[in-house]
């Protein structure tokens, strides 16, 4: 008998408890190229601002040891074109949308959710706060990404919330001190889930060159290099939270997922290991499947926050 | 369409001081793929490097496709390794390929370095096409200057350039192109080193040329999602002035191109 | 004509920027077997406690990609036998000695801080504040680390800096929001130099056992996995401060130290490499050399700092 | 005194489904070693895996050691791809070896699964010594049962037992020890998984048996540096509890391991 795979994040039913990572994904239809992502449990948008963006200038990528740095500075059409152009092949598909947003205030943030719930563009919403703080981003020093100061997490999480009705999972960054201030203010501010990790900041330079590799400067660390980090952010969370936690920082096979998984997620996302392999996600959900099969495990519920002591 | 395929290593074998030819047995990729399209080949089976390496197609040949390719560091040094026999995984064909378009009277490649990895492919299109091109090769010495019996059998006019003399004139290919005289009747392949490429489509717009260049830039994804592998366009709306070399290109008409934009000092 | 190498570190003269990160070289003796450890700029130590401790329970250690997690727990012989047993080698080597020290109060460090230099056993002193705030470690959420509160930051290095005379290095933790906090606070109580960075947090289960890999549950993160986060915070924090940044995190080789060099450190560790090679710190010695030589660079001091944007 | 050498790979065979057999030139390693010591062999040349694996010299013969290793994860995987005349960087002799002691009246060794690895060395040794032990090895199944040739061809009596019963008896370890009654002229030499090596000696000790229990911990360094391969001794003085496999072992009396506090949950 088949186990069951399938969870609920805070709302949104996912007939399997794998999504992909914002921005590693494009808007789903460059993958469908190699695998039907409707057997994804859900598609996650790379992030949609209100106007269209241009991005950070070249070179946007290096690689790392175990993973790569990117800085593409949230490149992407903006909500008009996401909602003509992109939303209606993922419809089309009938895979579940879990939209990411970004602004730069509050309204924005709210206004981006408003509009995807009106033109059936999401079926949950995942704000990315490691956008930088407005005002804090002024001082030279201390936090500079909403996500960095529970407070404004909480305003933020509170806008968009009273925007929707959608489900909204509120995505973290790990550049923090504890990752539970964060994600507890998200929690009371009533988002219904959190997304970590997003990328670690990091920089690398060209010794010949004497330049850094990334025109940005600094760039943000993605790729198995930094499991151990989100694994270990993803227990934090899940353990001080009632509300369910996506987890993700790389995660390359199932068995990395099942880590997650052990450590409280109700759900994942595979991210730049979809780069490496373009089906990565499609082999993370059958290999969870053999896992519950080979494990006698009836219901993949069973294993969410079941790691022993 | 492109594929992901665990592919069959026909031959991998070292062809200059640096350089090897591999050839993989591909039947779905080759019965796709166009000259100047590229693949992502997975050079570890362990983590590290993480990401594919982008290869030009060399030439497309039946069920195959065999990429030329230059030892630069960690991934192109495991994928000289590989043995025949073994097999690897490609992810292709990928990328827009260079167009073939029989009414310019005068076809003149250009290719600088390594840079002519992707030419022998798109001579082969040419010449069914009833096109026989010229071809400029050029590179810092003698030993880098490859692929010329290639071109010479299919009846090319070649002419050849390195930097020290040791084979060819000693010039750069700018100016050689600058000589040969191309004008508007003339359409100019180009593919090397950013620096090249650039002074190179300099002289060939100067003539009045139509001028294809084959762009290189840090690939993650090879497939359009990740938006690292981006150049400036001198498209002026703000979300389309960057534009991704793995599905936009590898090749752009020069024209297209913010070379003013293009930071040389981060290219080695 | 042989470039110069030597460098000094807040008081400290070095024949070669490149020591060893603590905890990885032991008392230097171990890795005496294999090259001539006096080759080194400096040996760091192991921390050294007021009193000997066994630490944590195995297991203790668990490979990641591109690095390892340790939870060693600060397993250490104590001060008293540092300086009958493990110092006089060093001394007899002639090789500068940088003693890390742990505590749990700021007298503990100091009262180490003072018997060190009153025993000759070290040529300066380096205080790892990545330690247990006994103050906010009792609330369950924040700072738990001292590092990690600035104030106390100040507190412990005053402390340290009131015991001895020898130049005072703070070493600190990565798992803040902004590294210039706290290595600003350790400038302005009068630390010598900054030591970063300390390991990430991190942590690994067993999808088998569903235990956590490590009986402590979580542990440091090291190893080249940690180089790109490590190298944004040495960038960060030498532009920020007056005294120099001794540089560590994922070095491996002498291209890596360069990068480090060139972010403002003004001296490097080598850590988890030397497990991977036991004599990585000398190679990288010899290939900075090398490096000077190819670039005609008279002065390793023309590399610090010159990155260009 | 330990080196890190470049060796040469004289072979590397496989010996049973999972198993291998590695042998490299070593002369400065093969001339300090010592049975039951190991090596600590660099199996990737990319930074993954990033630590070396530890593995027991299977044998000491003249320039050269050999291992005999199962393949469990990526590091043995690429341990067992290495091809004769390659090279592989170890770093050894590590640790203290079994005391090799004619005084005692009796010698018995058990081992299980891969833990046979170290004892074809520790044999020849004994043998030299005038000592011809008795040998017990055990296993999940026939496949596994290593080695037997060695020991036979060294005259020692050999005890066979498999958990399926597939090969000798089927038994464990521990109850084949039992039977075959040690007692306190006898020194027992022990290596297999931990709670094998937890059950045997408990039955060595009980009968007044000398016991020497080679174990087994995640290792980084190798020398006595990280500390990251202890387990808990019976010492009272905090400093002195935690005992390093690396240096102080892997060898042990199994009296001074505190048994109680190893939690076998941890291990696979
Ligand atoms: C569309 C395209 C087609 C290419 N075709 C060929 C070809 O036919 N033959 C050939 O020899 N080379 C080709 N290259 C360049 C080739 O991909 C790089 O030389 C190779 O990736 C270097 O990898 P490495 O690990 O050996 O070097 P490393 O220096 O270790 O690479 C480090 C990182 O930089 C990236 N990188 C390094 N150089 C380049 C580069 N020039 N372009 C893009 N990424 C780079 C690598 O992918 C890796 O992520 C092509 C590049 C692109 C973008
Ligand atoms: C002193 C000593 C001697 C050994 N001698 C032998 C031998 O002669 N033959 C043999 O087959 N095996 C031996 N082992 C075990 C061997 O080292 C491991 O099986 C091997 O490291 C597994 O590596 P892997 O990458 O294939 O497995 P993975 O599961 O990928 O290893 C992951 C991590 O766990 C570590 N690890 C996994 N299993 C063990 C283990 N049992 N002991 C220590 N570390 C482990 C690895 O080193 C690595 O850090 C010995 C271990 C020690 C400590
Ligand atoms: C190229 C790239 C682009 C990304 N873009 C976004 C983005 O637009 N919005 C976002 O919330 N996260 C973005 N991320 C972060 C990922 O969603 C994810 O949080 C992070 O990469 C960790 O997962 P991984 O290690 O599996 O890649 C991006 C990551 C990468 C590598
Ligand atoms: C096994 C191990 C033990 C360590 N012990 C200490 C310690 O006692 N004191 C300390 O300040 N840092 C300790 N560290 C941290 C290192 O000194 C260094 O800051 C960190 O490992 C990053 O450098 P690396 O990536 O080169 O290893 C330890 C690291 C490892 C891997
Ligand atoms: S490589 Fe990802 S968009 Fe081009
Ligand atoms: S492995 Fe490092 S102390 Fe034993």
């Amino acid at each position: 008998m088949k186990p069951n795979l399938s969870t609920n994040v805070g709302g949104l039913e996912l007939k399997n408890p794998v999504t992909v990572a914002s921005g590693t994904f494009g808007y789903g239809q460059e993958y469908d190229q190699y695998f039907d992502v409707a057997r994804l449990g859900a598609v996650t948008t790379k992030s949609i601002s209100p106007a269209s963006r241009a991005g950070n200038r070249p070179p946007r990528l290096v690689e790392t040891p175990a993973g790569l740095l990117n800085a593409i500075g949230l490149q992407n059409v903006g909500i008009d074109a996401y909602l003509s152009e992109k939303a209606p092949f993922l419809r089309e598909k009938g895979v579940p949308i879990i939209a990411n947003i970004y602004g730069h205030s509050p309204d924005e943030y709210a206004e981006l959710a408003r509009r995807l719930e009106e033109a059936d563009g999401a079926d949950a919403i995942e704000a990315n706060l490691s956008c930088p703080n407005v005002h804090d981003a002024k001082t030279a020093r201390g936090a500079t990404l909403v996500s960095q100061i529970p407070d404004a997490v909480a305003e933020y999480t509170r806008a968009v919330k009273s925007a929707t009705r959608l489900p909204v999972f509120v995505k973290l960054s790990p550049n923090v001190v504890d990752i539970r201030d964060p994600a507890l203010a998200a929690q009371e501010a009533g988002a219904d889930a959190v997304s970590l990790i997003n990328t670690l900041l990091g920089m690398a330079i060209d010794s010949e060159t004497r330049r850094p590799r990334l025109a940005n400067i600094v760039g943000g660390l993605s790729g198995p290099c930094i499991r151990p980090v989100a694994l270990k952010m993803v227990w934090n969370a899940a353990s001080a939270l009632t509300i369910p936690v996506i987890g993700m920082g790389g995660i390359c096979e199932a068995e990395d997922a099942i880590q997650f998984l052990l450590a409280g997620a109700t759900a994942v996302a595979v991210g730049s290991m979809s780069f490496r392999q373009p089906d990565a996600a499609l082999r993370v959900v059958e290999g969870i499947a053999v896992y519950l099969e080979q494990h006698e495990i009836a219901d993949i519920r069973e294993l969410i926050g079941a790691m022993e002591l | 369409m492109p594929h992901v395929v665990d592919c069959e290593i026909l031959a991998n074998e070292r062809v200059a001081p640096e350089h090897y030819r591999m050839r993989v047995r591909a039947p779905k990729i080759a019965a796709a793929a166009r000259p100047g399209q590229f693949g992502m080949f997975l050079v570890s089976r362990g983590l590290y490097p993480f990401l594919r390496r982008p290869m030009s197609f060399e030439r497309i040949a039946g069920d195959g496709v065999s990429i030329l390719y230059k030892v630069e560091g960690e991934g192109t040094r495991l994928l000289s390794q590989f043995a025949q026999g073994q097999s690897i995984s490609v992810q292709g064909p990928l990328g827009n390929g260079f167009s073939v378009d029989p009414s310019f009277a005068r076809h003149i490649i250009v290719a600088g370095g390594i840079g002519v990895a992707p030419f022998p492919g798109l001579v082969d299109a040419l010449v069914s096409a009833g096109i026989v091109p010229e071809v400029i090769i050029a590179a810092r010495t003698r030993d880098l200057i490859l692929c010329t019996e290639d071109f010479r059998r299919q009846g090319c006019k070649l002419y050849i350039a390195t930097d020290d003399g040791s084979a060819g004139e000693k010039a750069f290919a700018c100016d050689v192109l600058e000589r040969v005289k191309p004008d508007a009747e003339t359409r100019v392949y180009v593919c090397g080193p950013m620096v090249m490429m650039r002074t190179t489509s300099d002289v060939a717009v100067a003539a009045g040329a139509d001028c294809q260049v084959s762009l290189e830039a840090q690939m993650a994804c090879g497939d359009g999602a990740c938006l690292g592998c981006v150049v400036e366009s001198k498209r002026k709306q703000e979300g389309e002035k960057m534009v991704r070399v793995c599905v936009d290109g590898p090749v752009f008409d020069t024209r297209t191109i913010d070379w003013d934009a293009h930071n040389l000092a981060y290219d080695r």
